[in-house]
């Protein structure tokens, strides 16, 4: 978290600067099947944020060392696009999103029944277009809502969501200026089904008993999410568009 | 690629030439459906989307101040960039640039570039010391065959709608970005040993190489590129000529549409 | 790693968990013996070792002069490197930093970070021209399981008994490096269905997911990851909370001992 | 093109700044089997330009992906030599040396027998030593006489020649300063047999007539090139040198 | 060699600034069978010098490139740690410790009975924790000791000395002053037993005449860090330590 | 490089030792011819084509103006790159700089810089700003064995026909690089069990290790290398100094007779 600077972000009608309440979250919209190319895709829009996912496979893992006798590997890479974000972001993979890329594989091998395909592997090209805080989190939601789209099998919807703390409150989904200049961040992998998490991290400052709301909060918006999710896949039996 | 050459194709699509007929049913010179948007992406100080059949892309335009070249101390300068990703489609693997993307980014590079339609004087801050340097990221998401036009209408169109953001860099006002003319690619591949517009991805599968011509405003020829095994006579090249010319104005038209 | 999921092991595992042992017959929240040094490398202005069973690992920490971010004008910066080189395992291969590596340094530095413990205006040296730089690299000799905690561990020692060479770069007297306080990491991971803290090697391989949890001098959390395949309850998550707790103000005071 | 300045490239008697006549193209030299090591060998003189070329196989193609069942592929690599330019040259392959290899390999896999070597390979090393405008040129016809000294069969032996556009009026050849401040270059690779074209890019200012008119300087200097090309494998019976 | 700059490293008395006679070398301290994720390891402090190496195999060659039909190689890295110098190392393969790691694994295996492990390879892994001036040469005793602690036969195990010269007298065992602003530096790796070099390097300046003074250091030294390495390998049995 | 070790071959040069017999009739000292041209490459600043059996290497030296180190403010620069491209030997790989062409470019660099006959005071043009650097690259063309001769033959006589391009870098006019002395490398390799100079490719693949001696104008050494797989004694290097002393020489002659 930046956390420095005197930047006041709650407004003295307990609303944040973008008149939401402390447990609102950003508008979010889904799209399923929207890739002519891929055999599964999915668009998110969270806030400002564009997340867009294309799914491949399962197919034969190569290079044959990441081969698994016993399961799928999920080969996930997300990406920034280089006019995702304020400053351009040069192309190729930075420690950042190799990060992400391995902590969400890690969290989407836990969800998707890997055993019924030993020795394969299933690609989750994730490119976030477009930028506004909480981009690995949209990352997550669209990710499943294309692998369910290509039809591979799931425990349950994963969903990305995050809470955080501005001004010393605990507060649903930051946007930009409160990710900027708030005081923690909390992102989680959410399976609303089983109220399991699969995907977790967490920094900045926060007591225990700040990390109880704000995952009280994560799980209330995965449920909300959960449903959109679950609409777009609905929708896109008629067909999609980006 | 090390894909068997799929003679079944190639015949069928030899077959389909003879009868002056194309894989998905269009005349020789017709395109798919085209749908150009522009400014969509929040940060993108230019953005277009352009899809094209089955292929879907984006182009992003950024800025920022960097110092000129010494040997052109009152110029700004332009960057392009091209991006294959494993997103677009199965067959793109994970890794540095391929020579295919470079080969895109350079292209229609070339084709903005030798147009001269951007100013690189009026991108002059202080001279010899802050110049703006324009990067264009063409980014495609779905490769449904034909990415080159799709990549270059996108390009140009997210040009076209930029706004230098002078503000954020703190040196005067944000201003559009001056972009003179309007150079647009036709591309045009051999199938079933003739050419044709706008190759579909089975086209390009069972095809065999392709021209990229960019013409100006008007009609003169700012870029050509030969990609791919194959040769063509110089007869040849007259006729696509001609028929790029057609098509250039119309695409000129639609990009002109969507300027706000 | 290509290898066979050892399923033999993870049976023994499952069993010797349902009787609540261990492989090497620790209890649950046990830690095998530690052993810390600091002070201990030539050329290092901070450095540590920490044994932790059959793990070792060094943190050195070095310093030099950069030019500070334009938004942040008056404040140093700090640079945390993990190195997982082939020398730690038979695993381990040469090549640019794996995925594991870059977790690895990137968790231990948002632990220490984000904990506030280092007052980046203190690394000023010159507004706007000159800050100190702090290279923190964390370097693992023998991958013996948990090399996360080793790791944390040497690096917040390395860092506390830093001294910023302020004479050798002209720029004053050396001081000490100023860490208000000792964000501790500790590490648990599921083994045979249930937490366990300090896996050892084997409770590596044949385990599941692990959490990693930095706690500050309040007990407040300043960072979390979890890594690898599998899922976690919130009530599992906080039964290992508060064992971590009890084990970081132990391990804090580890580190205190060791500063001259 | 450059195209910026105000540089006048065309003499009041019609000719162009180093006498040459619009038509006229610079100097050329041909050597073929001049490296020991390699299986087939050339050295090109073109004005101040060198390329030396090695050819290696046909061979095993791998790593297997490049490999086609029906054909040989060409694994072309154009180098400039860290000495060849004006500032020195990185070694390691840049964007320009990468495309210019790429529709390289692509002209020269249109001309060899590719059908004769299934599966295989043939190495193309294309070193440029010293660099006076319109290297790839020159690099397509030393790569043609390589290839047929080492005893590959093709269809015809390509030509790299180059038209452009200096002071608004098309001429053949251009030498460094007509590259610099010219409006437009036409490089081709022509087979003259078959009146062909097997290699084209194009960069500047050109009308459809000005086009015409480059093409038809391009093809006459390729007949003479030609020419040149057989007469240095004639020669090489006899042995050679750099 | 520096070599330049007027800094007197000889005293009046005949000794080198930090006391030592001109063939006397630096302090050296070994212990073998540090590591316990290797299968044989070394830890030696040469003067402020400190080197760890860890050995692995004999294993499956690969890549299959590097396999040799008739015997092992020796797939050997010396890496200096980021904080091992005065100004920190960027981590990586430089051009210098690519050099160090090929002619370190030649001699190398000029020593061990490679031939008892065809299609094999052993990994040596240097790792220079503190660096003092040589470097080189310590990596090399240590992994001496390392391959005997991993049980790897060797006709003898391989000792790492230099000498040089400073104001134009041959001294053993250079320092990091000596080193910085002397006038030759003489690497060898020498086997006691035979008498035999297998590690040959130098830089500077030297006679024919201070060249076998400098060898006649080098080998006089040799056989007293021979004795410590016997030694460290027997006291190994006893387990050991960092 | 995975060939099996050529056994026969290895016995036919044993045998031939016995004799006191080389692969191509040479006595064991004798070199192969050799060819040397100066100044032969338009856009290089100094440059050299060897030809040494059926090796041919070309040496290139270009010159940019560049910052002094901080501890040398007075003092230009030399780098030295060797390229084994794929050009030169069937057996060599596209791809990042192999160890064999590093070792080729710093053992050449190595005799050069360590026998001083570059004054790096000499290329200062404003002390504490502006030096120059001398980049001396090296291009292996056809490998027929013993490149390292090759190598350092051209190197030394392109460094020593430089000219420094001062006026097109607007800083005094050109002046002719200041060589003081002309350091020679000579090459012995191990085949049959004996050294001999200037190894032949079959030498090269049936021999063992080889050794690099560089001698200045007064016979001292400047640089050594062992390279490869083997042993050598003391009295083996005592008979090829002295062979190394009457060679380099002979190189010296040569060198300086090609300087204009």
């Amino acid at each position: 978290m930046g956390g420095y600077g005197d930047v006041q972000l709650m407004r003295e009608d307990g609303k944040r600067l973008d008149g939401r309440a402390v447990d609102e979250m950003r508008e979010v919209e889904i799209k399923a099947g929207i890739l002519p190319a891929a055999e599964g895709s999915a668009w998110v829009k969270h806030g400002l944020n564009i997340a867009v996912v294309a799914v491949y496979g399962p197919m034969e893992a190569h290079p044959r060392r990441i081969q698994r006798q016993d399961r799928a590997v999920l080969d996930v890479r997300y990406n920034m696009a280089p006019f995702s974000t304020s400053d351009r972001i040069r192309p190729g993979f930075n420690r950042r999103s190799r990060e992400i890329s391995k902590v969400t594989a890690e969290a989407l091998e836990s969800v998707v029944l890997v055993e019924r395909f030993p020795r394969s592997k299933i690609r989750v090209e994730i490119e976030i277009l477009a930028a506004e805080a909480g981009t690995r989190c949209v990352g997550i939601t669209a990710a499943s809502v294309a692998l369910a789209d290509a039809g591979i099998p799931m425990k349950d919807l994963l969903v990305g969501v995050a809470s955080g703390k501005i001004d010393d409150i605990v507060v649903l989904d930051l946007d930009k200026a409160e990710d900027n200049y708030g005081q923690a961040d909390l992102p989680m992998g959410i399976m609303p089904n089983t109220g399991e998490i699969a995907f977790l991290q967490m920094d900045g400052d926060l007591s225990p008993e700040e990390y109880e709301l704000a995952t009280e909060y994560n799980f209330k918006a995965a449920h909300e999410i959960h449903g959109l999710m679950k609409q777009a896949l609905l929708d896109s039996a008629s067909g999609g568009e980006v | 690629m090390a894909e068997m050459v799929p003679q079944l194709l190639r015949q069928q699509l030899a077959e389909l030439a003879s009868q002056d007929k194309r894989f998905d049913g269009r005349g020789r010179w017709d395109s798919r459906d085209i749908i150009l948007e522009t400014d969509i992406l929040y940060n993108a100080e230019g953005s277009a989307k352009v899809v094209l059949g089955d292929t879907i892309v984006y182009a992003g335009v950024k800025f920022d101040v960097a110092s000129p070249y010494s040997d052109r101390p009152t110029q700004g300068s332009l960057m392009t960039g091209a991006e294959l990703r494993p997103v677009a489609h199965r067959k793109y693997d994970p890794g540095p640039p391929s020579p295919e993307s470079i080969e895109l980014g350079r292209v229609v590079d070339r084709g903005i570039r030798e147009s001269g339609c951007i100013d690189m004087e009026s991108l002059c801050i202080v001279p010899g010391e802050k110049v703006w340097r324009v990067m264009l990221d063409l980014h495609v998401l779905s490769d449904g065959g034909n990415i080159f036009d799709a990549c270059a209408t996108a390009a140009i169109a997210a040009m076209r709608t930029a706004v230098v953001p002078a503000e954020r860099f703190d040196v005067g006002e944000d201003f559009k970005l001056d972009v003179s003319s309007t150079p647009i690619m036709c591309s045009y591949r051999r199938v079933g040993g003739r050419y044709v517009y706008d190759a579909c991805e089975q086209e390009e599968i069972g095809g065999d190489e392709r021209i990229h011509i960019t013409l100006g405003d008007k009609g003169h020829l700012h870029s050509l590129q030969k990609g791919l095994r194959g040769v063509l006579s110089p007869a040849e090249f007259t006729e696509i000529l001609a028929q790029a010319g057609v098509r250039c104005a119309e695409l000129r038209e639609l990009v002109h549409s969507k300027e706000a």
